[in-house]
């Protein structure tokens, strides 16, 4: 396993780039070895706020040194991630987690499934598996609130983008589920990351349709190192480290083959 | 790995030069024994949060440490709780993680052999939820290369009632004694803060002959989403620790070390070497960082050298004479 | 001046559009009842953080407060202790005022005339050292014309024992009916956090007659200066308080309002309307803010509005739907 | 009595005029009623360190709403303060406190001492005394570590003013009072603020000599507004707010009597 670090990093910059979503390119040499669906964590300066905040890698420009994460503001630790202007020092942890497994889309029809603040890995994800080549076909489906489709056009440089948004203003009405049947496409492998209900139902497809789903979850994190055992999600089997049906999201995931985990 | 500046042989012949003086030719002590055990210096991982020290080894030099304390072992796997585990608060953290734990035969066979590899003590946190569960994992690391239990009579997130033997001074003088039967390592009993009188439950455990205590577990706790109308923990109260709760730690460390002869391992929201000392002096023969690993993975390694600063900024020689030295 | 959402009157013909009728007509009751006395909201000043009333009546008007928590009131002028009284922690601040305070026949003649001018309620904290101490203060009060007694049996400065009526049920059993006995007015009986199970006291005060419960009071902590290795406070210990008390504060609250029927006033950390209204919905039934007065002069009232706000925001009529919500 | 507000104020300038002695004029209207004992208070930023910081009033310009602090980094409050930037918002409470009471001058002949970190407020007062014209004499002594005379200049403006440093390094070795009498200087009222064995002195002497002396107090506050009682000091007769033997620093304070409290 590659070693971690905490680092200081560079904001290079920042862009609101939809509502409540702010788009931040940040330099640091984690870029070099960032795998798509792995996560940095940004330490908070607030001092009331003390645990890392967990953020998936949107791009990662490893000659530049440049990570890019993109996020929405959800609570005080992303509001005061969108306060921070160009160059401001911070302090961040990576790369955490596993990342998708490319190799799984040698040779498939592979879907990258994008819901909300699930799209940005998907963007590292198409990226990844375009460069590698070895997918016989690439197509992406977000899932966005409303007409604001932040990081369709990103893609778009990838694989061909669907939209799907819930206000029906823009591509398909309703969710990523709805689009690609709507579309009638038909994946032999779906690559997701987005809100549980949406990764409910593509275990729940991908089991009847009998094809492979990876999955990527959230669950509160501490440590984000595998040490604290608070961000765990269950497993079909007993896990390999804990010996019990608890898997940890930051060290063991956060991709899941959705077989094995109960969700 | 031994302590650099202690062990220091050579005396170069700058010696006159008073600031050279002062920073190199320091000798200073930092081991504290407890129980006949000898640490290279009085800083310990706190039980929970530094996993099985594999998961922090990649930041920290482990040989550097007094003491790898581990995750709560129980005789058997522990499922833990349901998640939401973990919710923020402010200056502090809650957890509900529940005591998640692969088991003893485990720890034996994958744990503590990694642990084996380090220049540093080992001490195991034991868990259970009968006086039998304890007594089993205790007798199974008789043998085993581990340099002293830590038992956990105090965990806030365990339903079965673990916790009443850290809130009722018969109970904890019963277990105490029956783990004293059994253990061939020295006995830690690590105790509750959720106590109307620390001393009552320090001095029960020292008469049913416990070789040392260790306080303070986490704080029962609770935090509700007011916008979701929810608790944030799926068990709903968490065990509160971090800085916040420095304080109370410091008080309880103060009044158990000299309500008891034994030694008391001090912990509860340490962040550097300054709160390190501030246990020291107010009782503490060694000290636990806890939370705050999540919020700086090199904490434990800083705040080693921290204190040894702090020695040669102040010409402290012995350790020892920092411990319970403000009455 | 009563509030100004609920008691108007006229309904205008702009009835029809969506966002002013969801602003301006919206018609919600902030009032919360405890033992037949009327709050018109549910925020009070938590006792010693705000005076007399008058220094900070240059911040806030009165007139929005649910009511005005004295500082603890005893038969006779009482000294407190030495300084420093004042310690900061992280998130927090120990105090050891020791309860300082004229006594009460200066209370009736300066304070009470001062409170009385204001259209708020008036609860007077009732402190002493004797059972006789505390029974003397709640006689001379009872044609007074303050609304409500607290009577804190939780005061950790204090060395003469005033915190084991708080810390032992059954002392605090005795305490409670022998000042119901004498009490004009309804009794609210403010609690220790320092016990082991606050269920037991919530429960044997409730058994005495308390008409309400309030806590929790401030948890003994311990600060040490490792520069000059001096205890910062006089008093060696102090009572914590502040946002970093929070979690265990509502947890407490949460506990001891589903042991008992009577109603509880929660405080502990308390700085805006979020923290207020996760105390309502932890089962709270009034809050007050203490040491966040001191952070922000203006806490109290802009809780009072933050408050009313979170009602139009989520559509929320009448407050008591909130209390105790999160179950 | 004036109302106080807490009030947005903003950072004008910071210069660092001798070891871990910072120098900060700021924008505020409060320097319209500000006097020359009073002090304000200053709300740290950091979360981790909820209380205000008393500071005294160094010098109000009125007309041209600044007011100034000179203050000694003494722990994380000062140095976040040190760390402020021209332009920075800061959060502060002022006017507090009584003030040193200019009417006893009049007509004598008044020494201001003022030690380390308590010369800053002899500024301002002895532009006070000067502008009011009523004291028959004014001098100022300042007592010093080392021969870093910060303030020394700016005093000179409205006064003779003489130094004592520890070191020697300038004016007489030693403290306040040893310059007093190196330079036989008899006053007939002090007024002083300073280190607590430096009032201790002043006390004794004045009482022995019979003199009036002012002194301004420290102690730590919670509050500063005079409802925690956290900030007493002891008073020789029952204080009238207190009916204990308690005056409150904050308001009552900082500037009292010698002879009514008891150091
Ligand atoms: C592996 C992983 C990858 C993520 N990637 C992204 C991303 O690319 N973009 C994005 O916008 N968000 C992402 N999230 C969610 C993001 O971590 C939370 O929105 C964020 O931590 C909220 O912090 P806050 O301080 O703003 O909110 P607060 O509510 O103030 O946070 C309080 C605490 O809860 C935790 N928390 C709150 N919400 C979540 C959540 N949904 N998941 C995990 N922890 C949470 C915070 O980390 C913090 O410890 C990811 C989460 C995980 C676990
Ligand atoms: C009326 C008054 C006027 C003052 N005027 C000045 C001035 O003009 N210039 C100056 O440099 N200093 C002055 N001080 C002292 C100044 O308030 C402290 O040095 C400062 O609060 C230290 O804060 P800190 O966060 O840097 O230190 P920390 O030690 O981190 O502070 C911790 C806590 O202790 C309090 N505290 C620490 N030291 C003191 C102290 N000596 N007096 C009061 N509270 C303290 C702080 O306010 C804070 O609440 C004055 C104090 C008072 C009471
Ligand atoms: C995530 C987490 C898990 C913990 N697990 C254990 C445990 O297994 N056994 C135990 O005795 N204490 C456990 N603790 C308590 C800590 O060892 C320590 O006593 C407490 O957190 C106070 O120290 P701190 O404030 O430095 O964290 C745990 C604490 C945390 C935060
Ligand atoms: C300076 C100070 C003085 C206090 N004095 C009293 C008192 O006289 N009587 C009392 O019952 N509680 C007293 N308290 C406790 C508070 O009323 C409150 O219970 C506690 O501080 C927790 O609330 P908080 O965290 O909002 O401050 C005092 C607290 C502080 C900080
Ligand atoms: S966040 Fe600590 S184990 Fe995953
Ligand atoms: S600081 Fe609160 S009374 Fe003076």
């Amino acid at each position: 396993m590659e070693q971690m670090k905490k680092v200081k990093a560079k904001v290079l910059s920042q862009t609101k780039i939809a509502d409540d979503i702010y788009d931040m390119w940040i330099e640091s040499d984690l870029a070099a070895s960032a795998k798509a669906g792995q996560f940095i964590c940004v330490y908070p300066h607030r001092e009331s706020t003390l645990l890392p905040r967990p953020i998936s890698i949107c791009d990662a420009d490893g000659e530049g040194n440049r990570l890019r994460i993109v996020y929405r503001v959800a609570g005080k630790g992303t509001e005061e991630l969108s306060l921070y202007h160009t160059g401001r020092n911070i302090k961040i942890l990576g790369n955490l987690g596993n990342g998708f497994p490319l190799s799984k889309a040698a040779g498939k029809r592979v879907v990258l499934m994008g819901g909300g603040i699930g799209i940005p890995p998907m963007l590292q994800l198409a990226k990844e598996l375009k460069r590698e080549g070895k997918a016989e076909e690439i197509t992406v489906i977000s899932g966005y609130r409303n007409g604001q489709l932040f990081l369709k056009e990103d893609m778009e440089k990838y694989a061909p983008v669907h939209a799907a948004t819930e206000d029906g203003s823009a591509g398909t009405k309703g969710n990523v589920l709805d689009a690609m049947s709507a579309l009638s496409i038909r994946p032999q492998v779906i690559m997701a990351c987005g809100p549980m209900p949406m990764l409910r139902a593509i275990k729940k497809y991908a089991e009847a349709e009998g094809i492979e789903a990876y999955i990527s979850l959230e669950e509160r994190m501490a440590c984000g190192v595998g040490a604290c055992l608070g961000c765990v999600c269950k497993t079909k089997e007993k896990d390999e480290h804990s010996h019990v049906n608890n898997a940890r999201i930051c060290t063991d995931g956060p991709v899941f083959d959705a077989r094995d985990v109960e969700i | 790995m031994k302590n650099k500046f202690f062990t220091r042989k050579f005396v170069p012949a700058a010696q006159s030069l008073q600031a050279m003086r002062k920073v190199w030719l320091f000798r200073m002590n930092t081991k504290v024994t407890i129980a006949g055990v000898e640490f290279k210096n009085p800083v310990m991982t706190a039980s929970g949060t530094f996993g099985s020290g594999m998961e922090y080894a990649q930041f920290v030099d482990l040989n550097r440490l007094g003491a790898v304390v581990t995750k709560g072992v129980a005789n058997v796997p522990w499922e833990g709780n349901p998640t939401p585990r973990i919710a923020e608060t402010y200056g502090g953290m809650l957890n509900a993680i529940g005591l998640q734990n692969p088991g003893v035969e485990v720890f034996l066979q994958r744990d503590l052999p990694f642990l084996k590899k380090y220049d540093t003590k080992v001490i195991v946190n034991v868990c259970g939820k009968t006086v039998e569960d304890y007594l089993e994992v205790v007798e199974r690391l008789g043998d085993s290369g581990v340099d002293m239990l830590e038992i956990n009579v105090s965990c806030p997130n365990v339903k079965e009632g673990a916790i009443a033997f850290g809130q009722k001074a018969d109970c904890l003088y019963d277990i105490t004694s029956q783990i004293k039967k059994k253990a061939k390592q020295p006995v830690i009993m690590k105790l509750s803060p959720n106590v109307t009188d620390i001393t009552e439950m320090a001095k029960a455990a020292e008469a049913a002959g416990a070789d040392a205590l260790s306080m303070i577990n986490t704080i029962t706790g609770m935090k509700i989403d007011i916008h979701k109308r929810a608790f944030v923990l799926a068990n709903k109260t968490g065990g509160l620790s971090g800085p916040a709760i420095k304080p109370v730690a410091v008080r309880m460390v103060y009044q158990a070390s000299h309500a008891v002869k034994i030694p008391v391992i001090g912990m509860g929201g340490i962040s550097d070497a300054e709160d390190a000392i501030e246990f020291l002096m107010a009782g503490a023969t060694a000290v636990a960082v806890g939370a705050m690993n999540f919020v700086n993975p090199y904490a434990t390694e800083e705040t080693v050298k921290g204190i040894e600063e702090y020695m040669r900024k102040y010409g402290i020689e012995d350790i020892n004479s920092l411990i319970g030295c403000v009455e």
